[in-house]
């Protein structure tokens, strides 16, 4: 029964509500309830706000500026809230932007940056603001126009600082190591076993005559898991020549397969047997993420590799891939920097190249000293970030919050 | 020009793709939006070259009468009904019947089923690998199995286990995510310098 | 000796064949077999804090989430909302997903009617939920919606300004409801902590899919009252308000698939450590 | 995309049966390599790669080129010529131009920069100082736990120092979290996999149901 009368009620105020937009001439209902309607209003229209006050947004491009006004505080229970209108010029038109309610005193106005949107804000430009204080008896005061209150472009981000000081940085470090290791400063490695077992993998393709399976992933040839997995098959490309055994290189992206062409061709001239490359060894299967599985499996179904090398971009079908590779009886080395698919790696392949191992690899297989010299750098990072997390503990069991702010970015 | 051209555009859009990010000018931002569309045209104009690998190999295959040769004109077949079928409603539009039938009773059931094997090779993998064979090996096994083993009604044992498997997830997991996340962040830093500075210059191949 | 290497080295056909019959029993046959799900602390507390609620309270529930991950989300979804129109909880909706506005309308007025049907509360629109739409850029509407539901919303997704809705007068902000739930499938759930909790203190709670779980647990107790992961924890859920439906209906499958595995690997281990020490014997 | 033309339930049972037998087809992969599953893979390779050609045609090239072009964004000239030159790859001579291209979207890896940095590494040393990340009374513990896990996770991954004395003990340590991760995050999974399964053979029941409906009413 209750529920029935409450239903009434609800209908009877929306009918009344929707009267009432219909016959009044206002920009928006909201205004206009059903109270108003209902009750003559006797008491006086409320006070204006007043004091209004702009204030630019940093770290954008000027799009976005922070309206402040004050109000009589024996007024505030009289009012329902405000409307915050805007205009160019104090005696052009206002557009409404929003409302706030009466106890809020500022309204964060962010603009449209493309022009034909409507509520398009310029940058480096003057606007005005009215607020418009709404009673509880539906009278509307309108406060004087406030402005100009001018919107700044900024040319630096200044919540990104912490990320600029660390690429900076890192990329001194990253220059720094390189020149070292130019110079010809010996570098130590420690030996990863991904690493060592390639060779041992591919000979055991050539002692069996059986092809080696290369798999990219499924990244675009702008992911950095894939450019790294470039630099690999050029490695593997050249012993698999110099070893003249079989390789299959199955894409999943055209522009990741083109370059692998050119990569493979050019591992193939330099091991000095050019004649011996096809483009029939990398070729293209299929952009659908599991008919490329599909299409795969097929391929170590019935061409039966002896080695498996899966580095780059990996999904969900690193597992299927991996499984498949292991009932054939291959020997597997995988990498990733997808960390979701790791463990799979790890558990289903005789090798896995743990996250950033996949980028430190070709430096490995080359030996190139201007590769190495980055990973000394990687190392130096690793060991700033390792300093600042035991400082940043220390100071936060001491209560010193401020220092977690020094790396915090506010975007 | 064959070399040194490709490595100066690298190093500017490189340097330019950093800069954007710490300056918020709506100039930049727009660059930025369009070279993300171009790369994907790029990536478009690109797929003919990959169907034409498709189609060149599969074409081979049955003109030499490989080994299963049949199954080439299976592919061939399925990719030019689906092309002709798409292109053929009218531009811009894929509502073409046998287009959006080959999709739902053809890629979606397959696709899915595909990816649906991995519930069995989650499996074989855990049989074969899960062994208590080093220290290593054991807490992986260990890991793995209390938090499998919390779906399976236990009586009392349940809430010892589902507590010790929430913090498995809650304490070493976290480190040893975080560990690799962080690592991987230098290492991706690290290598993104080196394309931009052609010191990692694999991708152009070497003639 | 010779069983014993047998089983170690199984044939993983073995494995495939017996997991393939027992899951898909479990399935079919799910009306049969009820499962005992433990109810983990991190899904009774979304439930205890519903359940302590007066009637007339409100929960800002957000579908952050498209039909791609529909089958696994939903019926946390469902769950939580029916928990809600049975114990006269408000519900205000909203997505963050591009694709979400069209899926999260429908299951609103499903909820709804099987809300009405099982409990006999029949929720109105407007008075005991409504759906305030879709606006692009997360973070920032989850900041927005901090100063205001307003400044991103004036309107609802049926183009009624908010405050013509009886259900949203007076609610300003956060502050306005008991808390906020996030349902999401993607990187939405660090918004809310990041952006949400973390600059306006709401308490919230999170759904999320299986796989993405384990990568909240850490915020439990700080940042997040209560988590439920994908259908294991909608399930849980199913099971505090005593409604089983599609998680449930899928749990014996995943049960004795768990089992199956955890089976198979301590046979492989048994097989594995006996087999050793026969062969340290001989040697 | 709407679906134009209303099909008959027997047009339905029959697309339907397509897809059932093709669900099965795929599972006999575990069984082994055979013909029914060789027809399937090659028929969604075939499919999947036509799929893809319309669909990046229409929502990539006819959008982002032809009608920014229509519409006077003539510098969108630029993409067009750099997608043209892939194809000189087609010619052996012509083909080193290609690398313009390529060049161009190798370039845009950049961003990675700041994105990686912020990511990975500021937003993680951020919460990692966030010790009250634990659970229960010893949330403290836990969470200087984690960190020390955290730590020896970031000393596994060294590159240039071996792992020896103390060093090496504490890398083995971080190997030790490591491998716990691992086998939490893949036990973890095999409840979204078994979902997987479990959605397929919902789709097969449906289509008994559908055949049993048809031909029994």
């Amino acid at each position: 029964m209750r529920h029935l009368l409450r239903l009434f009620l609800i209908l009877l105020l929306a009918f009344v509500v929707d009267g009432q937009s219909v016959y009044s001439q206002e920009s928006d209902p909201v205004t206009s309830t059903a109270d108003s309607v209902a009750t003559e209003p006797v008491t006086p229209p409320p006070a204006s706000a007043f004091g209004l006050a702009g204030e630019d947004m940093p770290n954008d491009n000027g799009h976005k500026l922070r309206v402040k006004w004050q109000y009589p505080a024996e007024a505030v229970g009289d009012i329902t809230g405000f409307e915050i209108w805007r205009a160019t010029s104090p005696t052009g038109e206002f557009r409404m932007l929003g409302q706030a309610p009466n106890d809020y005193f500022e309204y964060l106005d962010i603009g449209n940056k493309e022009t034909p949107a409507p509520d398009f804000m310029a940058n480096n430009s003057d606007f005005f603001y009215k607020v418009v204080a709404i009673g509880k008896n539906g009278l509307r005061t309108e406060s004087e126009p406030g402005g100009p209150f001018r919107t700044y472009g900024q040319w630096f981000h200044r919540g990104k600082t912490p990320v600029l000081v660390g690429v900076v940085l890192f990329g001194c470090f990253t220059f720094y190591f390189i020149r070292a290791a130019k110079k010809g400063k010996e570098l130590y490695v420690r030996p990863l076993a991904g690493i060592e077992a390639v060779d041992e993998a591919i000979g055991r393709a050539t002692e069996m005559g059986k092809p080696t399976l290369y798999i990219l992933g499924i990244g675009t040839a702008s992911e950095i898991a894939t450019i790294a997995s470039f630099a690999i098959l050029g490695r593997v490309a050249k012993k698999i020549a110099e070893y003249q055994t079989q390789l299959i290189v199955p894409c999943y992206d055209a522009i990741v397969m083109s370059i692998a062409q050119d990569v493979v061709r050019s591992s193939y001239l330099q091991a000095g047997r050019p004649d011996q490359y096809s483009d029939d060894m990398v070729y293209f299967v299929t952009n659908a993420q599991f008919a490329y599985v599909a299409g795969v499996n097929g391929i170590m179904m019935r061409q039966r590799p002896a080695t498996n090398f899966y580095l780059g971009y990996f999904a969900a079908e690193s597992l299927i891939l991996a499984e498949t590779g292991n009932s054939i009886g291959a020997i597997q080395i995988a990498g990733t920097d997808q960390i979701t698919q790791i463990p799979f790696f790890v558990v289903a392949c005789d090798y896995t190249l743990i996250g950033e191992e996949l980028y430190a690899a070709s430096a490995y297989l080359g030996r190139d000293p201007l590769l190495l010299g980055s990973l000394k750098a990687e190392d130096w990072g690793k060991g700033i970030v390792m300093a600042l997390i035991v400082v940043g503990v220390v100071a936060t069991i001491f209560g010193w919050d401020g220092f977690r702010e020094l790396i915090r970015v506010n975007l | 020009m064959k070399r040194r051209v490709p490595l100066i555009i690298v190093f500017c859009v490189s340097l330019f793709m950093v800069i954007q990010y710490f300056v918020p000018l709506d100039s930049l931002e727009r660059v930025y939006r369009s070279f993300l569309d171009y790369t994907i045209i790029i990536g478009v104009f690109a797929l003919l070259l990959g169907i034409w690998s498709l189609c060149r190999v599969n074409y081979d295959k049955i003109k030499r009468k490989s080994e299963n040769w049949q199954y080439a004109i299976i592919t061939l077949t399925g990719f030019f009904i689906m092309t002709i079928a798409g292109f053929l409603s009218g531009w811009g539009r894929t509502d073409n019947y046998l287009y959006q039938h080959l999709f739902s009773y053809v890629l979606v059931p397959i696709q899915a089923t595909m990816f649906s094997l991995l519930a069995f090779f989650i499996a074989s993998a855990a049989f074969r690998a899960f062994r208590a064979r080093s220290l290593l090996a054991t807490l992986l096994l260990i890991s793995g199995l209390v938090i499998m083993i919390r779906f399976v009604p236990l009586g009392f044992l349940s809430e010892p286990i589902s507590d010790l498997a929430g913090w498995i997830l809650r304490v070493p997991n976290m480190a040893a995510k975080r560990a690799i996340i962080i690592g991987v962040g230098l290492g991706a830093v690290a290598t993104a310098f080196k394309i931009m500075l052609g010191i990692e210059r694999a991708y152009l191949g070497r003639d | 000796m010779n069983f014993l290497n047998r089983i170690v080295a199984l044939d993983r056909r073995w494995v495939f064949l017996f997991l393939f019959v027992v899951v898909s029993m479990a399935y079919l046959l799910r009306n049969y077999f009820s499962v005992d799900i433990t109810v983990t602390k991190e899904v009774k507390s979304i439930y205890d804090f519903i359940e302590k609620r007066n009637e007339g309270d409100k929960l800002l529930i957000s579908f952050d989430y498209d039909p791609s991950s529909l089958a696994e989300l939903h019926p946390m979804s469902r769950a939580i909302m029916l928990h809600c129109f049975r114990r006269g909880i408000r519900v205000v909706a909203v997505t963050l997903s591009q694709y979400g506005a069209g899926m999260v309308e429908e299951i609103l007025r499903e909820v709804a009617a099987e809300a009405k049907e099982a409990y006999g509360v029949d929720p109105q629109y407007g008075r005991d939920y409504c759906f305030v739409g879709y606006r692009p850029y997360p973070a920032m509407v989850i900041l927005g919606m901090g100063e205001n539901f307003r400044v991103f919303f004036p309107r609802d997704y049926y183009d009624t300004p908010l405050d013509s809705i009886p259900l949203m007068q007076g609610v300003r902000n956060y502050d306005d409801v008991n808390a906020v739930i996030g349902i999401t499938s993607g990187t939405t759930a660090d918004f809310w902590i990041v952006y949400g909790n973390a600059r306006y203190d709401m308490p919230l709670a999170l759904g999320v899919t299986g796989v993405m779980a384990t990568d909240y647990y850490p915020y439990l107790g700080n940042a997040i009252f209560g988590l439920i992961g994908g259908w294991k924890g909608a399930a849980e859920y199913e099971k505090l308000i005593d409604r089983s439906a599609d998680a449930n209906a899928g749990m014996p499958a995943q049960v004795v698939a768990h089992l199956t595995i955890v089976l198979f690997i301590m046979i492989g281990n048994i097989g594995y450590l006996l087999s050793r020490k026969s062969t340290n014997a001989v040697s | 995309m709407h679906e134009t033309i209303q099909d008959s339930a027997t047009v339905t049972l029959l697309w339907t049966t397509l897809g059932a037998l093709l669900t099965v087809a795929t599972f006999s992969f575990l069984y082994r390599d055979n013909p029914i599953y060789k027809v399937a893979e090659h028929l969604v390779v075939g499919v999947g790669a036509g799929y893809f050609l319309v669909l990046l045609v229409y929502t990539t090239l006819k959008p982002k080129l032809f009608d920014a072009l229509a519409e006077g964004h003539l510098w969108y000239i630029i993409p067009g010529v750099l997608g043209v030159l892939m194809w000189l790859r087609f010619s052996r001579k012509l083909s080193w131009i290609s690398r313009y291209s390529i060049a161009f979207y190798i370039g845009t890896s950049g961003v990675s920069i700041p994105l990686y940095m912020y990511n990975n590494v500021n937003r993680q040393v951020s919460s990692t100082l966030d010790l009250g990340m634990g659970f229960g009374s010893l949330t403290e513990v836990w969470g200087i736990l984690i960190v020390l896990g955290t730590l020896a996770g970031l000393v596994y991954f060294f590159f240039s120092k071996a792992h020896k004395g103390a060093f090496g003990g504490f890398a083995k340590f971080g190997i030790l979290v490591l491998m716990i991760g691992f086998g939490a995050s893949f036990g973890y999974t095999v409840m979204a996999r078994i979902s997987l399964f479990v959605q397929r053979i919902a789709e097969l029941e449906d289509w008994g149901a559908m055949l049993i409906a048809y031909f029994f009413s």
